[in-house]
């Protein structure tokens, strides 16, 4: 394909996702501006521009919201999902290709992750609290708990799916069980890792609010869980807005990176 | 050109590569419960530096043979020994090239040549000048850094080749190597392989359906029966060893009689087949 | 008359409980509105807080809630269309500032981490309660925390005090917490806190009979609790899956009243109409809410016709 | 392998698994016993056990926890699950095939749908309720909104990892676009699919106590949510522990199904 | 026996399956943004019910060639016509047998030679008797109820053979269909595939790497160039428009002689190979 081609395809793209997005608040504003529902719980987009104006501006001799500007909020939350989705890869890969090689383990471990990754982070969350306090690494943990299943799964099911003379050939050209893992599954399994990063990294976004319920400020989900509380709808609408924002920008990061490391996706 | 591989590499294993089979049976169980009876029962001893080739129909267990030999599979019954030592798992000093391509996607053309030599920590200067010389050896130096979906698929046949050879193992296994190379590539590829055969005298199990290809190169030729697979003929060869290669071997009508001979025991073992009984009237 | 519009359809109520130990529950549990007005499909929802109660209300999905005065008075800036027919309880020392060992008065919060939940009647009393002593509540660290999540953080050593209510606030104390202030003292200051009954205006506009009915059953609850404790506790009880002997220790730090004392002038008689307006301003101080509307937004909230009704009848 | 091979690897399985169960229960004991932490946080294995029995019987004129036994807890929770899973099953995976066939759509849609899954079900859950009322509508709702993604995007990321040349066959073998995606690409992706399926599932598990934040009772996490509330953190952990084992047995379950529809999983 | 395939089914475009190519040219790009000229310029036009055989060396573009008449990837210049009409896109008209086996896993042997029948919409009860018919075409009657992971290479091969002929398609486009097979089976198979096409006279493009092959099966011969594949040699062939078949054929000094040219196109084509430069003085 030329390189003209590949442009006039990405600005044709760009086109179609802006014109998504005019559509959206289109509607937006027009329900809002009808009064369909009650501004508590639908508030305007202009209500929520103005609120995202305050939170970068010293307004009222008042810092942003709640004391700290936007990006500060969204750092402190950025830094706890770095820290729980890296984690969550660090620990997961090796995990779910220990879990894929192993038997025994597979049968304790499997169940155990199945359990640990169907619990309501609500209902436990003290118990995290009450194992590494009430700072960032209870929040961290949770993050990490949210992000570790999706990667360890599909570690597990990329292993069970991968070529067995693959496998065999790696063997029986001098490669070690553990050169094996590492020079033949886990490039294998690229594709599915990459789906279970993107599950991953999209659990732990939405598991954002649930970890800054306690002591989340400064952090964009505690932000929007005190100002919920408060009825501040249009704070709390503009804090969801930047989590999806940056989730969606993060993913099509993956995406392309994904592209450019799986190229044989699909040809093998 | 000096022998490809000479470069510093030792076989794994120098001697004791010798081959014995015994009472080997193979059945595999499908989903619903039946059984199929695939190999055997096989016995068969193999001296070191043989170069056994194994013709027979399709489907009457010559991979299944191979995989056992490789160590892929255990045998339901019987044992296989290599070199003195039960196979229960594949190694290096067995190298297999497969029937069906199976490159790595995610490791250009020179990195797949290279996979083995660099699983075994073989420096990489050392490694880079092996890689290219085998690369040669199947006519792809043109094509080290590409990646194997972008080759056809003799050249990823070729690159297979390549990529065992270079690992030197003491016992090489070929699932059909050449099935998918036109005619002259397959001679000259003949030609190289004898030729390493003849300088480290590497014992060869060699899969085949030309048996020109089995009398050519083989020491020995085994011809196996439909399903399930049992020795019908095992005949000594000496072409291989003789001195000469090429048309000069291909005229030679002691080659066109034993030719003719090899393929007469794979006709009566064709009419046998029980897959096709209506055949038989034909 | 509570018997509906007479042509066999029953017309629905849907009432937002909290599990708060108060006549709320026990109405619930023996059943009594239900057979007060048969021509009613009355239907309880349970809710976490009145933060989600003002949300339901603004969604339009209930009639009758229960929510603390503090949330009340930001529905209300809000504006949700709601009025407060009845006082539940006014809180007492069931909620108050427990502070670990050498925190000796409120002055000595100042650079420490307390913890309350957020946009709570204890979140507002715990503001006041700093307001009254003089210090500014930046100077303190106020981090939002539920009340489980509080129990954790005490028992982990990582708060230095938390402002809640029982029965945190109690396994606080069995954890060696002392009490620097409670509810009571922050309303003897002028700061009263209540959970508070809101109907929204468009059922009180359409059933009066039918809130009266309620407030009748709701003034039953409290008369029980005077009269025959043990059996109040039992069903409030049942409903928490608590013993009844924890109910009454926890119901022993709020107060309870009867249409007659409510009926009156400290209360929806006058008083709670100025504690809204009061609270209001005070939650704009506090910048938890952007805008006051005028007093009478407030005062105008306040429904005594069904407490006046009931005490007169 | 022989029938009786198949029984005593199974069986061994299962003692493993046993050991895990105990080993785990020991450890708590042991903890609780020594009284490591508050009992509030983590209450002793014999007031759970007394819960348990409290929640399936009628004890003190009172029927199980608040008002309802546990299977009517459960029951009532599982009635959302199912709906909300199956929703997610019968709409992501269209959704996905569409996605993954149809350049246009995915440019658009793609974005939204990783936007919608990485917003909290907490700071959206009140957006629900004004939308579909306060009963289980709303509740249905999120638990399809946490369940479509992982679908989704597997479905996405299995066809984009489809052999072309299965793809091609099918066309030059008479298959129309549409049989295509029904007698190729769908076969195709079973492994994908039922990663995404499992992921799916657990994720609506650990969304059930959010989900039953409002007007959950009966339901197991309505019931883990108020209960934790007053500090009946036993309650809690037995609504937790039940949940988490219904999780693992579906999981188990799935895994069965699993190996069943896709035996050649790993042999192509 | 009758012709297999006679049960119900007309061919999808009965006539009109001329081939026409002019000045196709296919280019690859690789990710380092160098350009592989894979194959082209090339013209050819092909008279219906040909049946053109296909040799050149491993890597020149055959398979290039195929796919781009099964419509499977568009030509970076020039154009292809079937039947007068621009190809753009596969069709069930034109059915394809690849290099590699590519059946369906989750489908039985039966089922994948039934999937094309299915996809169009034939009876179910003629479905099981074309399937049947074909099955025992390439003699794999017995194991018509296993998957195909359960069977050899050879054997996928021949499932992949039958699926395509049950079909019925007006232009048969095969990619090295016999390369897995042993001699018998493969002879058996070239006797059935001429038989079916004496029958039907569907235009055949057949690669293979056996001159031998294409001279017994083509009316035409055509010899590629190594990359990018042009025609080098393009020769009438007339023994499968006899009625003779078998030995009678391949013992006739005629058709030793055809082969024997044929090979000599190939020989030289080997020599011009850019890719190994240094066998041209070996
Ligand atoms: N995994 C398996 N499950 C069941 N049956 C199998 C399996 N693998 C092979 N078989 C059967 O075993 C027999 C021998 O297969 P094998 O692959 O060894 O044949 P082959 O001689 O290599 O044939 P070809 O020349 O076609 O490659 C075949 O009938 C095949 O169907
Ligand atoms: N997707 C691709 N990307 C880049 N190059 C390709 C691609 N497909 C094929 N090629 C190149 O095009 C050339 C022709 O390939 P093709 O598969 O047509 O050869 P062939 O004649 O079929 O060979 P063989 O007999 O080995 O199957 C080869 O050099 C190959 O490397
Ligand atoms: N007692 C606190 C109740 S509420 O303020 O959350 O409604
Ligand atoms: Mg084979
Ligand atoms: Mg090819």
């Amino acid at each position: 394909m030329s390189t003209d081609l590949i442009w006039r395809r990405r600005i044709g793209d760009l086109a179609l996702r802006l014109g998504a997005v005019a559509v959206f608040f289109g509607l937006w504003w027009f329900v809002t501006d009808r009064g369909v529902w009650s501004e508590i719980v639908v508030p305007k987009p202009s209500s929520v521009w103005e609120r995202f104006i305050q939170s970068v501006t010293v307004h009222d001799d008042v810092r942003g919201l709640s004391g700290y500007f936007l990006w500060e909020h969204l750092w402190a939350s950025a830094w706890r999902l770095i820290r729980g989705v890296g984690w969550a890869i660090v620990i997961g890969i090796p995990l779910g290709l220990l879990l894929a090689t192993s038997r025994p383990v597979r049968v304790v471990l499997e169940p155990v992750i199945s359990f640990i990754r169907s619990l309501p982070p609500l209902a436990y969350f003290s118990l995290l609290i009450i194992w590494f306090g009430i700072e960032d690494a209870s929040k961290v943990w949770l993050l990490f708990l949210a992000a570790l299943a999706p990667i360890a799964l599909s570690v597990i099911s990329g292993v069970e799916g991968v070529r067995t003379d693959w496998v065999e050939a790696a063997r029986s050209l001098g490669a070690s069980r553990l050169q094996v893992v590492g020079h033949t599954l886990l490039p294998a399994i690229l594709p599915e890792l990459f789906t279970g990063l993107r599950l991953s990294i999209g659990f732990a976004f939405s598991t954002i609010v649930a970890a800054e319920t306690v002591d989340g400020i400064p952090g964009i989900g505690g932000l929007a869980w005190s100002t919920k509380k408060f009825l501040q709808t249009d704070v709390a609408i503009m804090c969801v807005l930047v989590i999806g924002v940056c989730a969606v920008g993060i993913d099509l990061l993956i995406r392309t990176l994904e592209r450019r490391l799986v190229p044989w996706k699909g040809r093998v | 050109m000096s022998a490809p591989g000479l470069a510093g590499l030792t076989p794994s294993a120098p001697t004791a590569s010798r081959l014995v089979l015994t009472g080997v049976e193979q059945r595999f169980r499908a989903k619903d419960g039946s059984t199929t009876h695939a190999l055997g029962p096989l016995d068969l001893d193999v001296v070191d530096g043989s170069f056994l080739a194994v013709v027979g129909p399709s489907g009457c267990g010559k991979s299944t043979l191979l995989r056992l030999v490789a160590g892929f599979a255990q045998p339901t019954a019987g044992s296989v020994e290599v070199g003195g030592r039960v196979v229960d798992g594949p190694s290096p000093d067995r190298g297999v090239v497969f029937q069906q391509p199976n490159l790595y996607p995610w490791l250009s053309v020179a990195e797949n040549v290279a996979f083995g030599l660099k699983m075994r920590h073989v420096p990489r200067a050392e490694r880079r000048a092996i890689v290219a010389e085998h690369l040669e050896l199947v006519g792809l130096a043109d094509v080290a850094s590409r990646r194997p979906y972008e080759l056809s698929g003799g050249m990823q046949q070729r690159v297979q080749l390549a990529r065992v050879l270079a690992n030197r193992p003491s016992v090489v296994l070929m699932d059909e190597p050449f099935a998918a190379l036109d005619a002259i590539t397959r001679e000259r590829l003949q030609d190289e392989l004898l030729r390493i055969w003849r300088t480290h005298r590497t014992t060869v199990v060699f899969i085949t359906h030309s048996v020109d290809e089995a009398v050519y190169l083989g020491t020995r030729v085994l011809v196996m029966s439909p399903r399930p697979g049992t020795i019908v003929a095992d005949e000594p060869v000496t072409f291989s060893t003789s001195d000469q290669a090429g048309d000069a071997v291909r005229d030679d009508p002691a080659f066109i009689e034993q030719r003719r001979r090899i393929s007469a025991h794979l006709r009566p073992a064709r009419n046998q087949n029980p897959q096709n009984p209506q055949k038989e009237s034909a | 008359d509570g018997d509906g519009n007479g042509d066999g359809k029953k017309i629905p109520l849907t009432i937002a409980y909290q599990n708060i130990p108060n006549g709320d529950l026990v109405v619930k549990n023996s059943g009594w509105l239900e057979k007060a007005l048969p021509g009613y499909e009355i239907e309880w929802k349970l809710f976490d807080s009145g933060g989600s109660v003002n949300e339901a209300f603004a969604g339009g999905s209930i009639d009758i809630g229960l929510a603390g005065s503090s949330p009340v008075s930001r529905g209300l800036s809000a504006p949700i269309a709601y009025k407060v027919p009845w006082i539940h309880d006014v809180i007492g020392s069931a909620e108050a500032l427990a502070v670990q060992d050498g925190i000796t008065s409120i002055t000595d919060l100042v650079g420490k981490k307390v913890a309350v939940p957020f946009a709570s009647t204890a979140h507002y009393s715990l503001l006041a309660a700093l307001e009254t002593a003089g210090v500014d509540p930046t100077t303190v660290d106020i981090i939002d925390a539920e009340p489980d999540a509080i129990a954790a953080a005490w028992s982990q050593g990582s708060i230095d005090a938390a402002y809640v209510w029982n029965p945190v606030l109690a396994q606080l104390v069995s954890e060696g917490a002392t009490i620097l202030t409670d509810s009571a003292d922050v309303a003897a200051s002028g700061k009263t806190t209540y959970d508070l009954a809101v109907v929204s205006t468009k059922f009180a506009t359409d059933h009066p009979e039918a809130v009266q009915e309620w407030v009748a059953q709701q003034s039953r609850a409290v008369e029980l609790y005077r009269s025959d404790p043990d059996t109040w506790a039992k069903a409030v009880g049942a409903e928490l899956s608590l013993d009844p002997v924890e109910v009454l220790d926890q119901a022993a730090g709020l107060i309870f009243l009867t249409a007659e004392e409510q009926a009156g002038p400290e209360y929806l008689g006058g008083g709670l109409g100025t504690n809204l307006v009061a609270t209001a301003s005070f939650n704009l101080e506090a910048k938890s809410i952007d805008a006051v509307l005028d007093k009478d937004a407030y005062l105008s909230a306040v429904y005594p016709d069904a407490v006046d009704a009931v005490a007169k009848g």
